[in-house]
């Protein structure tokens, strides 16, 4: 990878370490996630049950947004969230402790991994598939309403992008020119569907032409030119112009949650060699921009963030049964 | 600018000498139009909202006041917009989107049920959505089985958002109000014949008086709409002015029925209820909805759970459990006409 | 208009006919709509109560798609059905008396205007926006699994365009090549919205290429390229080769439903004088097809099969009150 | 090749030794293969039905024995797949169709409940849509509020689709074979929990004896699972498990419980349920679903609208009307869980 991006030495460094820091999260999640769950797989059990959908592989994307995003902006995202809250700077300690479905979560244990809600940064996201994307045009028209310049990114799956959530919410973006980016994840599968048995056209870019939007497909995995991709769809927003879609071809590494053997999936066997963090790391060492030194501070840096995180996590109280009821309605909650 | 009136509770709304009247339709867009005064957040979004004032006129003449910035005609794309008005919320902005049909649920419930009404207990409490949606409701006039339906049990079985239904001018606006203010996702369900449209064969109650000032009246108290000691009848919405017909028919005859208007279903007001038939012992349930596993279990439910014993009689006026039928004389035969709350009541007493 | 159609006179004729007998038809159930609505307009009253969408103006649609299609082929409509149904051969009868909730209508009387089935003819209508059409990719669907070249037409306004339905049903049909051909009529309005405030591209053939299908739009309401369009569009899915999308600009003559002020309506002063009918009739005289003799001819055959089948719907008889709960389910209803 | 089993309507479903057992997922796809081998209109279609064979199992193996033809994977487009089944069926097919979860209804409720359910009537009995409509309900793994509801009250409460809820392999399989070959719509909604997965905590009951051959559990008949006369409890699906299981327990105690599996909704068992209250004059229903305006509210108002004075007791054990929460101590303090539904019979019966 030659250094055509344009980009900062220290931009790089930055997109890199941020996709570090979400392997490392998703590592430490994975890891959490099957400690306590044998003999024999039990999803329910253990200190963090439940479905888990973890995003090893998909880290260019949510470091190709995460850069374009300032104080204020939102951001939505699918079932599969972790990476694009990471890069959109949600706290990590609260996002892990709901994780663990502690009090301190960001929802005080009430939503879990696929509800994860941090009105401090604008994030929230929905285990419905595309069901995330109309909450974004939401967002984007009282950002434009209060006068900002702010944007809405909302994220989904490829899959997602053939359900009716989708067109009607690049339609109405589109008719209404709100500053909303929509990035599809395209991982070639929506669980055990390939792309090829679930869309009918190679490239999503392809359907920003039914709203009149510009559209995108980035091959490759390849987080700089996301982050391109991604910088010009959020200027566009900025000035006014109206909505983009951007489609990133990226990788599932692992299951489509935990204990999801995989048994149809013929195309794993090359994934490792695909995999962008390794890729990443040697073109910038060949770059010069980082020494292998560099990228093991880099490691350690994360680890220690993360690891702080999870022990945050365990140390928060566990919600009082006596407690399931509160938070329906706002009654007795102040604001 | 705001009063609160609560004798309405257990008094009938009846115009008093002099004061002014209003349709229901007028009254609703009249509280949103004030509430759209007072707060600046309040926007109004929907199809044909705008220059067409709403299908059933609960927006008449808010693009005039307010403009197409604050009044919002959309595409046919109710994900999209029932979702955008929840991401509006999230933000701050206080959406009131009208869904036209209530009986169009089905294309954009998820946003409902799964976004709307559960983001504050995922978030915590930590995101509120406060976010009014209404919708018309109801038969009667022949729109066949997919624009007739009245569906508010299905809302109301489905946590997180509070559910009204006005039956009268009065309500409705302070409904409206309470609706817009509240910081919790409401579903503000109204029935076409209690609108007072000139197109649509309405019962007089369905134009009434309403004070010209801002008031709310309570999300989650029911209002004895007519006391009376020998069967309680509790209803809601265009079915509160059938059994009122009925209830005066029936006092020439001296026979004394209560009428309770439930006005909210979520919360519902089970201490209304079972005041009321402690006093009576006999209960009848009138519901334009679908009968089984909806409201009119519930609300014998709610009573028989607390005190099994103070029943004597109990039953059911409602849809039973079939499409709404085009033909008139089939839509009526399964519609909870005054004929067949009569007989009810006259089934009731001679027990 | 030149004769540039290739068609045949019969042809020209037969679709000029269609056009005539629809326009008849919805000039006579107008006529029964209003008869017995006053004083004052009360939507329930009357023989022939609720909301009433007619079709005045878009018989070019109807008379273009009935025309290439067969016995065995496929039909679903929107709330606004009548000219389709009668262009694809619907019983007019037993059609009209469904519109008068009579015993010897398509649905005794159960369905009314909006919900007519003829399993005859396999047509069906639906009055929930674009939800017309994923029943059409099932009826596709058997056709093709019965080993027939049978299609199936799915048609629909310009603004059910923008329902999530379509995206969905578009993609499915496109994936698994059904033989479907969707059509939509565009009368540049959805009640009181028009299709500048409800579709983000001028043109819907536009979002065709979403699904890798062909796209074609009809400008200016004319029958014989309707008939075109959807002749290629037809042999396409009979030859297997998958679905097409049409859209037709066509013409709402009349309010959305009886009642409509259409106070909303700037455009409504031209209208008359676009009305498809007289401009056909002067095309075909002027191409010797037919003389005004025969077009009066045809108005007056037209005129008797709609009065006859009005006066067999009047005589049908009203369905009884105690049968209301029969035809929930089939029990009891022989197959 | 089919028999139908009457006698288990009273019967508990219990493996005769020797008998062959099936966990409830391989009962569900055994009724489904057996019935595309006997009638080639059947298929089946939905998302990961194929080659994963299904998410909860109920159709593994299919696509090995069928093909791609009948086995269909389909892209996340409810609305159309499911719309295709309604087509299909329309023109005499049969499909299985799988909704993954049954938290997804509101994506796709449209053509559920507005054409599934009403083509029939509509048509005034021209057109008939033979299909099946399969779903995953439940909760109890930490799947948080989009993954582990119920909901069976929903569909129940919309007219025109027959709705059974198996708890055990035996009526699984029953059920689905009774679903395929009906002419009517059905909605088939299995708990998670009954259906015996590897990696899921599960009943010792949702593996059981299950005949080979073909045979069909009638729609609309409750089972007794258990014969008592202190206290009735009527329940469905998961909760039967824990049911029996607590009767079990205080059977040592020597309180008699009867627990009524209602395995239909569409049609409700009214009678087995009144005829069991007659005998214990203590209802108890325990239900997953939403507790208000659901099934709870249905099984008591269909007793008392009967026989006012019946009862002496009734209470509900069922999810108190707040999404599901994720952390595990929250979502227990609100399913029906074994200890809810013991104290709630405990409560009956000190009475
Ligand atoms: C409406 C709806 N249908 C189905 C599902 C079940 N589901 C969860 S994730 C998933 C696959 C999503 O694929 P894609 O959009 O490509 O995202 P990815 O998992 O690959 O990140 C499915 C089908 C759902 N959550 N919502
Ligand atoms: C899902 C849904 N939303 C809204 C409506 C109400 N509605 C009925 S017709 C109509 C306008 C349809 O416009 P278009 O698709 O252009 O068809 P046209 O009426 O012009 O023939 C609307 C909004 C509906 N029936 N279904
Ligand atoms: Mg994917
Ligand atoms: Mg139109």
């Amino acid at each position: 990878m030659a250094d055509t991006s344009g980009l900062t030495a220290q931009s790089r460094r930055d997109l890199l370490s941020m996709m570090i820091l979400i392997r490392t999260y998703e590592e430490a999640i994975l890891r959490e996630y099957h400690a306590d769950k044998s003999p024999g797989f039990d999803i329910g059990a253990g200190l963090v049950p439940g479905e888990m959908h973890l995003s090893a592989g998909q880290e260019p994307v949510a470091a190709g947004i995460g850069a374009h995003l300032r104080e204020g902006d939102a951001l939505t995202a699918t079932h599969r969230p972790h990476h694009v809250a990471i890069a959109h700077g949600v706290d990590l300690r609260r996002m892990t402790a709901e994780i663990f479905g502690r009090e301190d979560g960001l929802g005080r244990g009430r939503g879990g991994h696929m509800h994860l809600f941090d009105p401090d940064r604008h994030f929230s996201c929905s285990g419905i598939i595309a069901e995330g994307l109309p909450p974004a045009l939401g967002q984007a028209f009282a950002l434009r309403r209060a006068g900002t310049d702010g944007v809405a990114v909302a994220v989904t799956g490829e899959g997602a992008a053939n359900q009716g959530a989708f067109h009607e919410s690049l339609n109405l973006a589109a008719l209404w020119k709100l500053p909303v980016v929509f990035v599809v994840e395209d991982n070639d599968w929506g669980i055990s569907v390939p792309r090829s048995a679930s869309t009918s056209v190679p490239s999503n870019a392809a359907r920003a032409a039914a709203y009149g939007i510009p559209g995108v497909r980035v091959e490759d995995n390849a987080v700089e030119a996301v982050h391109a991709a991604v910088g010009a769809a959020v200027a566009r927003a900025r000035a006014g112009e109206g909505p983009s879609l951007i489609e990133v071809h990226t990788l599932r590494l692992w299951g489509h949650f935990e204990g999801d053997a995989q048994g149809y999936r013929p195309d794993l066997e090359g994934a490792p060699g695909r995999d962008p963090i390794p890729t990443y790391v040697a073109a910038l060492v060949a770059d010069g921009v980082l020494t292998e030194a560099d990228v093991a501070l880099i490691r350690t840096g994360a680890a220690e963030r993360v690891e702080d995180a999870i022990a945050f996590a365990k140390a928060s109280p566990v919600p009082s049964p006596d407690d399931a009821l509160k938070y329906v309605f706002t009654e007795g909650i102040p604001a | 600018m705001s009063i609160t009136i609560e004798n309405t509770d257990t008094l009938p709304v009846e115009p008093e000498p002099g004061r002014r009247k209003l349709s229901t339709a007028k009254a609703v867009s009249e509280a949103i139009a004030q509430q759209m005064q007072q707060d600046e957040n309040v926007f109004v979004m929907g199809e044909d909202v705008g220059s067409y004032g709403g299908i059933f006129s609960a927006t008449t003449g808010l693009l005039d006041e307010f403009g197409p910035d604050r009044v919002l005609d959309t595409p046919i794309s109710e994900t999209a917009f029932i979702g955008l008005g929840i991401g509006a919320a999230v933000e701050g902005l206080r959406p009131v989107v009208e869904l036209m049909f209530v009986d169009f649920f089905g294309v954009c419930m998820d946003q409902i049920y799964n976004h709307m009404a559960k983001i504050h207990y995922e978030s915590g409490g930590n995101v509120r959505v406060p976010m009014v949606l209404m919708a018309a409701t109801g038969g009667g006039y022949s729109d066949g089985a997919q624009h007739s339906q009245s569906l508010w049990g299905t809302f109301a079985h489905l946590p997180g958002m509070k559910v009204v239904v006005p039956s009268n001018p009065y309500d409705a606006k302070g409904l409206m109000t309470a609706a817009i203010r509240s910081d919790d996702p409401v579903v503000y369900l109204f029935h076409k014949g209690v609108m007072g449209l000139g197109w649509m064969k309405k019962n007089p109650r369905s134009i009434g008086a309403v004070p010209t000032e801002a008031y709310e009246v309570p999300i989650g108290k029911a209002r004895v709409a007519r006391e009376g000691t020998d069967v309680t009848i509790v209803t809601l919405s265009l079915s509160v002015h059938h059994s009122l017909d009925v209830a005066e028919k029936l006092a020439e005859e001296g026979i004394s029925v209560e009428v309770i208007d439930l006005r909210s279903l979520v919360p519902l007001d089970r201490d209304a209820i079972l005041e009321s038939v402690r006093k009576t012992g006999r209960l009848v349930v009138v519901d334009e909805d679908y009968q089984s596993f909806g409201v009119t279990g519930e609300v014998i439910a709610s009573v028989v759970e607390r005190e099994p014993g103070v029943l004597t009689h109990v039953s059911r006026v409602a849809v039973p459990d079939v499409p709404l039928p085009y033909a008139r004389e089939l839509e009526y035969a399964v519609l909870p006409t005054p004929a067949r709350i009569e007989a009810a009541v006259r089934e009731a007493v001679a027990k």
